[in-house]
């Protein structure tokens, strides 16, 4: 069963492990994004995520289907967290399994990086010395071709 | 026509308004609708030249043509993950 | 702290998890690698792990430490089981975590990749139809050069 | 001299042991104490014509020369992970 959702609780590893993983997989993966104590060299201490919920469900749904097709199985659960998060929080969570490695190893991958690319999610950064700024991103590229009228 | 825009992060935080529901010409474009969000007063004028935008939350391209009713999000750079 | 261990217990993903993860690190990746209900079309009922302990601890380190120099931190586990394994049951379990993603991803392929190509490890599978055989496995090959008198 | 094989999994089971004792001339090579353990009664004989060997725990070629006491095995295709 594929899941893809944004969510506002904190997210469980263990939790994740549990929606994947049948008698036919060898290989299980969980990536874990985790709120770190640094960017670009400046002190962080905690963060918050904004998201335009609808269309990001809609997009991290449209990124899993597109791994689950690399991965060759339908085990695969994709969280990202929205809200205020502290360091050592969990904000993405991405549960994959399947028969080989590769597969596992490919699809976990393309989650993260098309996440970074096209969810519509941002994030402020809360620096030690009090300040907060948000976090320059990447531009969202259109799909290819566009669309016209 | 009505057309709905939502600001988000720095861009929400620019203009100072997170929705504002605006008329524009039958027919406009994104480019067009983007145009006269420009013109208005406020931080409007200073949301950058290149703006990513969704139509119905998918990502849309400037000669994207709008209907009544369309939902047209201004989105800065992403930062997920 | 870089653990590799051949172990006899079960393996635990919590545990492992747990023994990676700085303030300073934003991915952590887990690994498991899985008894599944199949190979080369056969159906599997279990297995069972033989291991030159001694060398295999020795060789599980090497691989750890090489993979560490690739994650640019010393948060990576990996613990390799064996003994009498069922379907489902982890057999091998890698974590790692570091600043940035790629990193993380690079490392824990490398782990699983060597444990294929040198571990001293044997798997000898028990088939539904009662039948037990040695799985066919890859040639370990000495060091480049090798060692002369 | 005298130098300790060891044989893992389908070479236990070949052999029918999972150690042995046996004596080498003084300098032997990995080949040449092979060669004698193939020459010996029983499944040794079966051993295959290239095997992968390890002498104290560290993986080695043929032409690695052996002293008193080294631990020689030899070691089927691995299968980990």
């Amino acid at each position: 069963m594929i899941r893809a959702e944004v969510v506002e609780d904190p997210i469980d590893p263990s939790v994740l492990l549990g929606l994947v993983g049948e008698d036919e997989d060898g290989a299980v993966l969980l990536f874990l994004g985790v709120v770190r104590d640094h960017n670009d060299g400046r002190p962080v201490r905690g963060l918050r995520y904004e998201a335009y919920v609808e269309m990001a469900t809609e997009v991290l749904r449209a990124i899993a289907d597109e791994a689950a097709g690399r991965l060759g199985t339908d085990r695969l659960v994709v969280l990202h967290r929205v809200g205020v998060l502290e360091i050592g929080d969990v904000s993405v969570g991405i549960a994959v399994s399947s028969p080989h490695r590769a597969e596992a190893f490919e699809a976990s991958r393309h989650v993260i990086e098309e996440i970074k690319k096209r969810l519509p999610v941002w994030k402020e950064e809360e620096y030690a010395d009090g300040n907060r700024d948000w976090v320059a991103g990447i531009s969202p590229a259109p799909p290819p071709g566009g669309e016209s009228p | 026509m009505h057309v709905r825009a939502r600001f988000f992060a720095s861009y929400r935080e620019l203009v100072g308004a997170s929705e504002l529901e605006f008329e524009v010409p039958p027919g406009a474009t994104v480019a067009e609708a983007l145009s006269r969000l420009r013109a208005r007063d406020g931080g409007f004028g200073r949301l950058p030249t290149s703006v990513a935008v969704a139509v119905n939350r998918e990502y849309a391209t400037p000669d994207r043509g709008l209907e009544e009713g369309d939902e047209l999000a201004l989105l800065p750079p992403v930062a997920g993950g």
